[in-house]
Order: C-alpha cells, then sequence, then structure tokens
C-alpha cells in the first residue's frame, strides 16, 4: 500500500498542509467525513437494534467485540506503537472491572452482594461515567507505580515482569483480608449495566478516537520514534522514562475503561478470569490485526469475537447430515480449529490483516473511485 | 580566540577490564570544526558516548558553555586506579541521560545510521522537534498544541527544502539511498536546534565525489546555522580540508592534538596508522 | 443476513484492497478465508423454533474445572429427554428439542454462551453445574424473560433477588449446616480444617456456611483457600495436621478433590475427607480406590435409593448409559449414577410440566407456570418456594468404599 | 526440632517440587540461552508428555508407555521448533514470542478437544508412587527421587554441554549467533538438539510431577511452565546451574509461604520474587552481563 495512505484522520499530504492546524473545530471540519461515518455507525446500530430480535448473536459479538477493540487499542499504544512489550493487560482490566463494580454497586443490593462481608465498608455509590473514569484512573495508578521499576526492563524481561504482576494484583484481589472492600473471591454483581449495543460502541469510540488522536500528536511521533530505535530517540531529546511511562499508563488507562465496560458486559465481576490466558487472546487480536494499526486492531476483535463466539461454535456440537456425523465436531473443536487459523496467521501473515497500515477515509475514497473508474471503463468498451 | 563550548576533562571509560578511554582531555572552541581521528578501536565513538551520556564514564567530566554536563568519580577499586593519592578531589556526580544533553544543545549522529525506519522522512525531522515545543500529553492529543505543532512543521519543512529532502518527505526513511539517509540523519540532528554537532563518521561508506560533497555540506551547515561542529572520521581528504584541529587517539589514548598540518607531520600519528616498521 | 453478507463482503474487498497488486497465493488463500467465513456466516444463521419444536436450552459446562460434573449433569438431561421427547399442549404435539451449549465453566465465557441459546430461542433453560456461572449469565436469561431452573448450582445468589431463576437443588446454607452436624454428630469433632478454592462461588460459599454452622455447633475451624489450576496440595494437607483438625471439609470441584485425596493418602493422613455435593462423582472412587481414606460427601440423590421412581430411574438410565458407549465415557467410563444426573433428570422433567402447565412454548407463560409446579421426582417431592428453590429438608451422606469403589449410604441428614 | 518436624513436610515438597520446576526450566533457559525465544509452549509440552502417558498406559504396558512418552514428547519438541519457530528465525523477537503463545493456545485447545477438558488420572507407576516416612513426615517416594534425579541429569548435562562437540556448538551459539554460524556451526541441527533435550527434561519432570499429583487437564502446564521460566530468570537466563538453583529457591519458598497461611499469595510470591530479581539483578543470579554496542 502506498506510504502516502498511512494515516487515518489525515496527518501530512500536501494538500491538507494548509489547513491541518488549526483548532478542535477544524479537526472536526476536517475529519467530516470520518464523524459521519462513525455517526452513521450509530445510526446502523441502533436501527439494527429496532429491526434484529434482541437475542440476536449479532449483538453480542458487537458489545464484547467493542469492548475487546477498545482493550486491543490500548494494548496497541504500548505494545505496537511504543514498542514496549507488556503482557499486564488482564491485571489493568481487573482493576478496572473491580473498581468500576465496587463503586457503583447500589446500597440496598450491598448486603446481598457482600454476603461474607457484612455489605462491605464502601458505602457510598459514584455516576457511572465517574466510575468509568475511576476505573481507568485506577488502572493507571496501579500502571505508573508498577512502571517505575519494570519499564527500565528490555523486550522479553518486560514481557514476563508485567505477566508477573498481574497475577500478583489478581491475588490481591482475591485476598481475604480485603474482603469488606473486594469481596474476596467472590462475585461482584448488580451493578449497572448497559442494555443498548450502543453504549460500548460509544465509549469504546471516543476512547479510541482518544487514542487515535494521541497517536498521531508529537506525542504519538515520539513513541513511535522509541519503538524503532531507543538510543536515537534519546538522542533527538526524548525522556525514555517519561514517554514509555506516559504510554504504559495511558494504555492502561484505557485497558481500565475497557475492564469496566467488560464488567457491564457480563454482568458480574470475578477476579478469577483476568489471568495470562485472558492477555494472550488480547495480544493475538492485536497480531492478527497487524502490531501498530489502530485499524487493524479494531477489525480484528471484531472477526476474533465473531469466531470464537459465533461463527465457530457449529464446530462445537455434534452435527449430522442424514443419518452421517460429521467426524471430528465436538465439543473443544472450535478452539482446535480457531487456533489452527491463528497459527496460520501468525506463520504466515506475521503482519496480521493490515500490517501497520490504517484503513484511511481517503484510502477508501481512492478505492471507491477506482471501483468506480474501472466499471465505467468497463460500460465504454 | 573564540569561546570553549566543549571541554572534557580526564574522560576515562573502562568496560570490564578494558580500558577504552583514558584521561582524556579535549577543548572545543565555538565556531570550530574539530575532528577526532584515531585507527579502529581507538576509543572514538566511546568518546562521543560518554559525552552524550549514552555511557556513564567512569571517571573525568565533561562541560558545554562552562557548566559542568558529566560528571563522575569512581567507586571503589577504580577510585584507586583512577584517583589515586588525589583520593581527597571532590566531584559532583553528574550522570544524565542522553536526552537531557541532546536539549542542552549537542546534536549527534551515528557512526551506523540510526533513523527511525517506520517513520517517513518528514516525521523523522518532526520528532527532533518533539522537545522544543511547549506541550504536555493533554495539549498534544486534544491538538491545543496546534501553534507548537505549526512551528515545527513550518520549521521541519524548511529544513527539508534546505537539504533538498523535501521530494523525499513522505517517504519511509528505511526506503533512501545510503547516501540520503545520512544527510536525512544530519538534518534530523540539526532539527533539535544544537550549538554543537557531533558527527560520527558522516562520510563512511562514500566515494570520493560524495565526500567532497559532504564537506562542503558541513561547513555550509556550520556557517548557516551557528554551528560548532566535533566529528570523528576516517576520510583524510575530508578531515584535513575542513577542520580547523584535529585530536588524534590511538588505544584510548591522545596522542597528538593541532592543526592538520601539524598532526600531518606528528611521527607518533604516522606511527598509529602505518605501524611501526620493526614492531616486534 | 444481508447486512452480515455484506460486512463480510467489505472485508473481503479491504482484504483486496490492502494486498492490492500482490497478486499469487496470499490473496488466493485469503479469498478463500474470506469464502469460508461467508459459509460460516450461513451456518450460524441457521435454527430459530419452528413448526412444531419446543427448544429446551441446556447452560451447562462440558469443559473447564466443572466439566466432568457438567457432562454427568447433560446426560441426565439427555437421558431423560430421550424418555419423554414431545409434549402435548392444546391438542397439538410439539417435539422437545435440546439446545445444548458449552459454558466453559468459565463466568466470562458464561454468558456468550447463554446469549447463543438465547438466540435460539430456547423456551426454558436447565443449568448450570457451577453457581458462579449461572449467576454470571442470570441477567442474560432475565433480560430475555426466559426462565432457567438450576439443576445443582446450590449457592443461595443465584435465585436470590430475581423472578426466573428456580432451582430443583437443596442450597449451601442447607447443605453446610447438614454437613457441620454430620461432622460433630459422627467424628464428635471441635476442630474443622476449611479448604476452598478462590473465585468459586460455590466452594467458598459452602465453606462459608458450614464455618458458621461449625462453630454455633461450639467447634473452631482453620480456613484455607487455594488458587485455581493449583495442584500442590501437600502444604495445605500438612497445616490440616499440624492443627490437629478432626476433619477436613473441602468442597472443591472434583479436580482438585482427586489431587486432595491423593495427596492426603500419600501422606498417610488419616483425617476424614468430609465434602459437599460436587464429591458426589466417580471420580472422587477412582481417586480413593485401594486407599484406606475416609471420605463423606453430602448429595441429593443415592444410587441405592429404594423408592419407585428412584430405582427405576437408576436401572433405566444404567441401560442406556451401557447402550451408549460414548455416553458412558462422559460419564467417566463406568455407571455410576451421579446425584447431578438425577438432578438433571428432574429438573428437565419440571421443565416439561411447567411447559404442560403453561399451555405454550412462550416462556413468559411458562416462567409464570413454574411457580406452581409440583412434581414428584426421583430426587424426591418438588415444588418451589416464593424464591425459586425447591423445598428440601433432606441430605443424603454417603462414604465411599476404598475397596471395590462405591459409595456406601451412611445417613438421611437433616438439619437440627 | 519441633519445628523441623511440623515443617518437614513442606520443606520435603518444596524440594520436590523444586526439582520438577528445574527439569522444566532447563528447558526454558538453554532455549533463551540460544534463541533469545521465551518458549512459551515448553510447559504445554509437559502437559502433553502427562496425556501422553495416561493415554499409553491405558494399552500398554509401563516398560513401553514410559519410553514412548519420552520419544512422544521429544518429538513434539522438535516438531514445534521446525514448524513454528524455525520459519520465523530472522523475524522480529516479537513475533517469534507470539508464536510462541499461540503453539500454546493451540497445544491446550488440543488436549481440551481431546480429553474434553477433563482431568485424567495419571497412572500409577510401582515403587515411586509408594509412600515413605522421613522423620515425621510421610511422603511419596518420588519425592526423595526428583531431587537426586534431577541433580543427576544437570551433571549429565553439564558435561555433555562442556565436552562434547555439539555441546560446545551450543555454547558457542549462546556467547554468538552471526558469528557461529559463519564458522560453521549448522545452526538447525544444533536448535533442534537443545529443543530435544529440553522436551526429553520435561518429559522426565512430567513423569515425576504427575506421579506426585495424580492427575493432568489440559491446563496442568501453565503454571508450572510459568514458575519454571521465573526460575530459569531467577537464576540467571542462560545458565544452567543457575536455573537449577532457582527452581529449587523457588520451589522450597513457595511451600513456606504457604507455612506461613499466605496461601492466596503462593503464586503471587513467585512472581514478586521475580520482579525484585529483574529490578535489583536483571541478569538473574548467575546471568552475564551484556552492555549493547552503539
Amino acid at each position: 500500500m502506498n506510504e502516502k495512505n498511512r494515516n487515518i484522520n489525515g496527518v501530512i499530504t500536501p494538500t491538507e498542509k494548509a489547513n491541518i492546524f488549526s483548532n478542535s473545530l477544524g479537526f472536526i471540519k476536517k475529519n467530516w467525513i470520518g464523524f459521519t461515518l462513525l455517526a452513521s455507525l450509530y445510526a446502523i446500530i441502533l436501527v439494527l437494534e429496532q429491526v434484529l430480535p434482541v437475542s440476536s448473536m449479532l449483538f453480542v459479538v458487537l458489545k464484547k467485540g467493542a469492548i475487546y477493540a477498545l482493550v486491543a487499542v490500548s494494548m496497541n499504544l504500548c505494545n505496537g506503537f511504543t514498542g514496549l512489550f507488556s503482557l499486564g493487560q488482564a491485571g489493568f482490566m481487573l482493576i478496572g472491572a473491580y473498581i468500576y463494580g465496587i463503586f457503583t454497586i447500589p446500597l440496598e443490593a450491598r448486603a446481598a452482594v457482600y454476603q461474607y462481608f457484612d455489605g462491605g465498608i464502601i458505602n457510598f455509590t459514584v455516576p457511572v461515567p465517574v466510575a468509568l473514569i475511576m476505573a481507568g484512573l485506577a488502572a493507571a495508578l496501579f500502571a505508573y507505580l508498577i512502571g517505575l521499576p519494570v519499564l527500565r526492563l528490555k523486550s522479553d524481561y518486560l514481557a514476563i515482569a508485567t505477566l508477573g504482576f498481574a497475577e500478583i494484583i489478581r491475588a490481591f484481589f482475591q485476598w481475604d483480608k480485603l474482603g469488606p472492600v473486594t469481596n474476596g473471591s467472590n462475585l461482584l454483581r448488580r451493578f449497572p449495566v448497559f442494555s443498548s449495543t450502543l453504549y460500548p460502541f460509544v465509549v469504546s469510540s471516543i476512547c479510541i478516537t482518544i487514542i487515535v488522536l494521541l497517536i498521531n500528536s508529537s506525542y504519538g511521533r515520539a513513541f513511535k520514534a522509541i519503538r524503532d530505535d531507543e538510543v536515537a530517540a534519546e538522542a533527538m531529546g526524548i525522556n525514555l522514562a517519561k514517554h514509555k511511562q506516559l504510554s504504559f499508563t495511558i494504555s492502561s488507562f484505557f485497558a481500565g475503561v475497557g475492564g469496566a465496560l467488560l464488567a457491564m458486559y457480563q454482568t458480574t465481576v470475578q477476579a478469577a478470569p483476568f489471568k495470562a490466558a485472558m492477555t494472550y487472546e488480547i495480544l493475538l487480536i492485536v497480531v492478527i490485526g497487524g502490531i501498530g494499526s489502530v485499524t487493524g486492531s479494531v477489525l480484528s476483535s471484531f472477526l476474533f469475537i465473531a469466531c470464537s463466539e459465533w461463527w465457530l461454535r457449529f464446530l462445537d456440537s455434534e452435527t449430522y447430515i442424514g443419518s452421517f456425523r460429521i467426524p471430528l465436531l465436538a465439543s473443544g473443536f472450535r478452539k482446535v480449529v480457531f487456533s489452527i487459523i491463528i497459527m496460520i496467521i501468525v506463520l504466515f501473515y506475521s503482519q496480521g490483516i493490515m500490517g501497520t497500515n490504517e484503513i484511511s477515509i481517503d484510502a477508501l475514497l481512492r478505492f471507491f473511485k477506482k471501483l468506480f473508474r474501472k466499471g465505467s471503463k468497463e460500460e465504454a468498451t | 580566540m573564540a569561546e570553549n563550548i566543549l571541554h572534557t576533562e580526564k574522560l576515562t571509560m573502562q568496560f570490564g577490564g578494558v580500558v577504552a578511554l583514558y584521561n582524556l582531555t579535549i577543548d572545543v572552541n565555538e565556531g570550530e570544526i574539530v575532528a577526532l581521528i584515531g585507527p579502529n578501536g581507538a576509543g572514538k565513538t566511546t568518546a562521543f558516548n560518554c559525552i552524550t551520556g549514552v555511557y556513564e564514564p567512569t571517571y573525568g567530566s565533561v562541560s558545554f558553555c562552562g557548566q559542568t554536563i558529566v560528571s563522575n568519580h569512581p567507586q571503589g577499586k577504580m577510585k584507586k586506579l583512577y584517583l589515586g593519592e588525589k583520593g581527597k578531589e571532590k566531584l559532583k556526580r553528574i550522570t544524565p541521560t542522553p536526552d537531557r544533553i541532546t536539549k542542552l544543545g549537542i546534536a549527534r549522529t551515528f557512526q551506523n545510521i540510526r533513523l527511525f525506519d517506520s517513520l517517513t522522512v518528514f516525521e523523522n525531522v518532526l520528532v527532533a522537534k518533539h522537545m522544543r515545543a511547549k506541550q504536555n500529553v493533554l495539549t498534544a492529543t486534544l491538538r491545543l498544541n496546534w501553534r507548537e505543532e505549526k512551528r515545527a512543521v513550518e520549521e521541519s519543512m524548511a529544513l527539508l527544502e534546505e537539504q533538498d529532502l523535501l521530494q523525499y518527505k513522505d517517504d519511509l526513511a528505511s526506503s533512501l539511498p545510503y547516501g540520503l539517509q545520512r544527510r536525512l540523519e544530519i538534518s534530523r540532528a540539526l532539527a533539535t536546534e544544537p550549538k554543537l554537532l557531533l558527527l560520527d563518521e558522516p562520510a563512511a561508506g562514500m566515494n570520493p565525489q560524495e565526500t567532497q560533497e559532504l564537506a562542503e555540506f558541513i561547513v555550509k551547515i556550520k556557517n548557516k546555522y551557528d554551528l560548532t561542529v566535533f566529528m570523528i572520521e576516517h576520510h583524510m581528504d575530508l578531515v584535513m580540508q575542513i577542520s580547523d584541529r584535529i585530536y588524534v587517539l590511538d588505544f584510548g589514548k591522545l596522542i597528538a592534538h593541532g592543526t592538520p598540518s601539524e598532526v600531518q607531520r606528528n611521527q607518533r600519528v604516522i606511527d598509529a596508522y602505518l605501524g611501526v616498521a620493526d614492531d616486534a | 443476513m444481508t447486512i452480515k453478507h455484506a460486512s463480510i463482503m467489505v472485508f473481503l474487498k479491504l482484504e483486496i484492497l490492502i494486498r492490492g497488486g500482490n497478486l499469487g497465493m496470499k490473496r488466493a488463500i485469503t479469498i478463500i478465508l474470506a469464502l469460508c467465513m461467508v459459509l460460516m456466516i450461513l451456518s450460524g444463521c441457521g435454527g430459530g423454533t419452528s413448526g412444531n419444536v419446543i427448544k429446551i436450552g441446556v447452560y451447562e459446562p462440558s469443559s473447564g474445572d466443572n466439566g466432568a460434573g457438567g457432562k454427568q449433569e447433560v446426560l441426565g438431561i439427555e437421558y431423560a429427554n430421550s424418555v419423554l421427547n414431545s409434549v402435548e399442549i392444546g391438542g397439538k404435539k410439539y417435539d422437545l428439542k435440546l439446545e445444548i451449549v458449552d459454558n466453559e465453566s468459565s463466568n466470562d465465557k458464561g454468558p456468550s454462551a447463554a446469549a447463543k441459546l438465547v438466540s435460539a430461542k430456547c423456551s426454558v433453560v436447565i443449568g448450570s453445574y457451577g453457581s458462579g456461572v449461572s449467576i454470571a449469565a442470570s441477567d442474560v436469561f432475565g433480560n430475555a424473560g426466559i426462565p432457567v431452573i438450576g439443576a445443582s448450582c446450590t449457592n443461595p445468589q443465584v435465585t436470590e433477588g430475581n423472578t426466573h431463576y428456580f432451582r430443583v437443588c437443596y442450597l449451601d446454607p442447607f447443605q453446610g449446616t447438614v454437613l457441620a452436624n454430620f461432622a460433630v454428630d459422627e467424628f464428635k469433632a471441635k476442630k474443622a480444617y476449611i479448604l476452598t478454592k478462590l473465585g468459586d462461588d460455590y466452594s467458598v460459599g459452602l465453606g462459608n456456611y458450614f464455618k458458621i454452622a461449625f462453630e454455633n455447633l461450639g467447634g473452631t475451624v482453620v480456613e484455607e483457600t487455594f488458587q485455581e489450576g493449583n495442584s500442590d496440595f501437600t502444604a495445605y494437607l500438612t497445616t490440616a495436621v499440624n492443627e490437629k483438625a478432626d476433619v477436613i471439609f473441602a468442597p472443591t470441584s472434583t479436580e482438585a478433590a482427586s489431587l486432595i485425596i491423593g495427596q492426603a493418602v500419600s501422606q498417610g493422613i488419616k483425617i476424614p475427607l468430609l465434602a459437599g455435593d460436587t464429591w458426589d462423582s466417580s471420580v472422587i472412587l477412582d481417586a480413593a480406590k485401594g486407599s484406606d481414606s475416609k471420605i463423606y460427601v453430602s448429595t441429593f440423590f443415592d444410587e441405592g435409593d429404594d423408592s419407585a421412581a428412584g430405582s427405576k430411574f437408576v436401572t433405566d438410565f444404567k441401560k442406556w448409559l451401557n447402550d451408549n458407549p460414548e455416553k458412558l465415557k462422559n460419564n467417566g467410563g463406568n455407571d455410576i449414577v451421579a446425584a447431578v444426573s438425577a438432578l438433571g433428570y428432574d429438573a428437565y422433567m419440571v421443565a416439561v410440566k411447567a411447559i404442560e402447565a403453561a399451555g405454550s412454548p412462550d416462556p413468559q407463560k411458562i416462567n409464570d407456570a413454574l411457580w406452581g409446579v409440583t412434581y414428584t421426582g426421583v430426587t424426591g417431592d418438588i415444588a418451589f418456594d416464593d424464591i425459586g428453590d425447591a423445598i428440601r429438608d433432606v441430605a443424603f451422606i454417603k462414604s465411599a468404599n476404598t475397596s471395590d469403589g462405591s459409595w456406601n449410604f451412611v445417613a438421611i441428614q437433616s438439619v437440627k | 526440632m519441633e519445628f523441623l518436624n511440623t515443617n518437614l513436610p513442606y520443606i520435603l515438597a518444596g524440594i520436590s517440587v523444586g526439582g520438577q520446576y528445574a527439569l522444566i526450566a532447563i528447558g526454558y533457559t538453554m532455549v533463551y540461552g540460544i534463541l533469545r525465544l521465551i518458549n512459551f509452549a515448553h510447559g504445554d509440552i509437559f502437559m502433553v508428555a502427562g496425556f501422553a502417558m495416561v493415554y499409553l498406559s491405558a494399552t500398554l504396558p509401563l516398560y513401553i508407555s514410559i519410553p514412548l512418552t519420552i520419544i512422544i514428547t521429544v518429538l513434539l519438541g522438535f516438531a514445534v521448533e521446525r514448524m513454528a519457530y524455525k520459519p520465523l528465525r530472522t523475524a522480529p523477537r516479537m513475533s517469534i514470542m507470539i508464536s510462541a503463545i499461540g503453539v500454546s493456545y493451540l497445544l491446550q485447545n488440543c488436549a481440551w478437544y481431546i480429553t474434553s477438558g477433563l482431568a485424567k488420572q495419571y497412572p500409577t507407576i510401582p515403587w515411586i508412587s509408594e509412600s515413605i516416612s522421613i522423620g515425621t513426615a510421610t511422603t511419596k517416594i518420588v519425592t526423595v527421587i526428583t531431587p537426586i534425579l534431577t541433580i543427576v541429569l544437570v551433571i549429565a548435562l553439564v558435561i555433555l554441554i562442556k565436552y562434547t562437540k555439539i555441546g560446545m556448538a551450543m555454547r558457542a551459539m549462546a556467547k554468538d549467533f552471526e558469528t557461529s554460524q559463519l564458522m560453521g556451526v549448522k545452526i538447525n541441527s544444533v536448535i533442534s538438539f537443545t529443543f530435544i533435550i529440553g522436551s526429553f527434561l520435561a518429559a522426565i519432570g512430567s513423569l515425576l510431577y504427575f506421579t506426585n499429583y495424580a492427575t493432568v487437564t489440559p491446563i496442568a502446564g501453565a503454571m508450572p511452565g510459568l514458575k519454571a521460566f521465573v526460575a530459569a530468570v531467577f537464576g540467571g537466563i542462560g545458565s544452567i546451574p543457575g536455573a537449577v538453583i532457582g527452581a529449587f529457591i523457588i520451589g522450597i519458598c513457595e511451600n513456606i509461604i504457604r507455612m506461613f497461611g499466605w496461601t492466596t499469595f503462593s503464586d503471587a510470591f513467585t512472581f514478586a520474587l521475580l520482579i525484585i530479581i529483574l529490578v535489583a539483578k536483571p541478569t538473574g543470579l548467575f546471568g552475564e552481563k551484556s552492555t549493547d554496542k552503539v
């Protein structure tokens, strides 16, 4: 793909040079196509929700996909754009999910939820949006503290250390002594959840937009410079420690928000599932989408969730054609097929779907124009 | 004489048992082009790395524009080795990170070109403007820093135009031909708005004609941006042609120093380069 | 359908766009992959209630920690379905079809599995083995207005505070109290060591109720927890010995159970092991066979039940198992009837009763009808109280016969 | 003495589990030493060895099924390297690591499919499964044998690496991959050999481990695998004695933590130890320091 198309929401192409530097209003003006697309996406979802039965698996995929898209993009910010191979995502999601749960369970439900801890010790609630931000902030705070010692480490060591930290966090949240706050290892539930598919979409798209803005900002360039060559980046006056810390913390902030959304989706929260396997899953999404591609991560999140939760589910049930039983189909086969697909992608498409490219509006327009031209040419001949 | 801009005092660097640099004391004055030469493995790049904060020197200090920017005093066994009886000498320990030094106004290039391969030529230069902009992550994300950003872009564009790189601006840095990569690296260093430019073998891998062009280029940018240039170079033509003074290193030690013609006549330098005839 | 189709087409085109110009292998593979996906969508879109079929959802784990138990529960349901696979409503005969999903014993995968059942338009759902997953999916069913009948989820929180969740088994507070009473009655226990699994609502809950009951009876307890994936229990067991516990209470999954038993045997620990209904499984018998350990479990059903319904169920179920090698394998390779199978059977029958009472495949009507259903099942009489729990007042206590690998009936224990 | 009597079982368990971690950790440390790759799938190879034994011993006598298990495991290790890591030899390190995670995912899911996610009872191996008494503690013979066997195997391995040609090639590659390639070391066969040794030790480790813990599950390899890796890092990755000492330290510490009743944190402790060592001495106890050339 042509390098000139690399930027989403247009960083620099010559014609745009003149009007790129303007305030946020200008930004909206410039990216009106993007915003229109986003708005029409919302509209489509709204219409779908009216047209299709609520129970359709499509909504499950859309909801979970939107949440995973956010988490994957946040992981991409850290792993793909800054080159910090962190595997702590599940831990930060856990913090987000718990903070959200703890501070939004209605007071009247606390006695039932904290049944072993006399209703817990936190006896106030905060509004949902505040809780979402708190979830992010708490995750970011932890990330900041973890980052202080850990970010000095090099690639694999960093990976294993962050993985370790995620496990430690999980153990802490399951600790009995913290029970009055975290409900020990028991479920948190009855907190407000979303019913419309639009909700995770709106939250995720806001967050992803912010991440994209960050990536295309001066700081984003600095992150990419660090990824490409730490020594040279430092020689360009980029403070490694500060920028790594920034990327790591911001990535965790959004992972925390993603965790909170996941809690809303699941309707219950428990520390147990937030283990390394979850981080691997997200990492695989990022890899499939292309390390260093935001649109790739988003696309692959939806594909990944759709495959694992929906399209491949038929592999799990014994199927008969007439009286012939299709061999191999049995519980668990879905995952085998799925992991084989993943291995194929990792081995033969190591760039993922998108590589480091992005689907930009310009590229799309050009693509459709080309299609159109081709069409008219064919008509002519 | 012009004002002193860079001074190293007894700079020493030891890796394990190997002393890569020993008691290096040099001066670079404002507006000069000074060259550091010496055979392979003489410790030239190590000296650069100590000056720019990549390595923490075992002993010695570096001052820039009269201000001490790097300084170390050895501990334990090293102390005996380097301070000897002058152990009472008080040195403040200053070990800044390279980015700090760049911010003070020392820019450098690398022996083996280190560009940001996945960024475009333009972005490579723009990255160097990052540290000078008054912004924080919030204002940058929300584009409230658009004035700063605008300035950075304009300056980078101007710089690229001057270096004849404008036509490649949207190409990936890694896709440029070798010579242009060199030039881009120097442009990128210039974008940090330095007072002192450290060039690490800028002419490596160039043919005589390209080297000649480079010589002119260095002089040109020196005059244009009011720079002081301190460079490591192997191409003697280049060195002799443009440098005001030359320091010669061999096995980590300074063996000669002077104007090009003085150095050219220096027997020790000739020995170091050609080897002593009956070196048993 | 068209929308999904279109979305995939867009994806296909994008792929071509991205790799445009790079014709050859990769492109071919891409196109094939994309075509596969379209096929998958087509196949994924099948289903939905049609004609004279009523779907009964089965929300059970067949993998993960509770996979073994979940499978046994499914067997009971499948057997029940083979016994009674149609129902007559208003003169019209409906086929009853099972829609089985695997919730993977996982609270985060569970809701998606539940959503699958909802989208398959099940009229009523049975499940799940494991209280945590049941709670996790409760809202999914609740929002869709589908009633759920829990077969063996014993945590009180499952049915509390909602109107769509029912269950046919007894509850943990009851079970915990029964076991505490049993420990005191049988072993004159003064000190109990409680080992529970972190993050397992069933385990933690039952441990907690046992503790409360045991302390009320004048005993003291030592509590410890283990993490998921832990396989070294020697340290825990040593603590139990060092604390001079009279009984070890370990309400865990069968997976951990066999480890605990094996390691207790190899350490020569003679303290009686007590556990709840999960341990009523042939896995435990396998682990304990040939040793001299003392294992006691409370359960819903006893294979040696001599009531007419009970013994008929046991004989017929065994025959059914032995006729289907695949099913026998799912039961752990033998024909020992697990209590959860009996509960699964009863839950299915209750669901059918409710469908009959509602006179409609409409989930909402079935939900309303469930409150009034009474049924005499193989595990006893079933009627729901105003929370949705079956009214139960006795539990069976069984002990493992370590010489021939079977269960010995010990007592019917009720709460004093 | 009283203290020792009551706590002997913890320490015994610690030493035994330490020995088992050590056998897995060697596989990690050797592969890392040469390829600079964290072979995340190593723990799962260990798990597959467990299942292979379960299924083989169901039909075959032990004296056939044990060697066959070892052969299968070794072949699997070899195949994983050839299929998942070799094609990526020139790719960035991150991709190989991701490939390793992918293999781990695949192996777990395959095991899950074949066993339906159920725990399988590990066959009883006569003699080493029997109980013996040491002081006040009763334990399986395998507990005692593990550390001894581990140390014997490690000594054999060290001799192999020190005094054979292939061992020398391995050391050369660990020092400088490119140069040794230029010097005519057949890198592919050396790497395969490394994986073969690693898998062989993992197979032995799995024999001991599962004899001790009696059941195998598809995720049985994950935790021991991670802990063994931590042990390898702790001892200084690339160093075999380091990995062994690290493994014993971790095994024992983990059980001492449990002795104090901090069971919730027994896994967390392992990772805390890892982070402390990484921050304080990133090269581990016996690792060599390397300076990046700029």
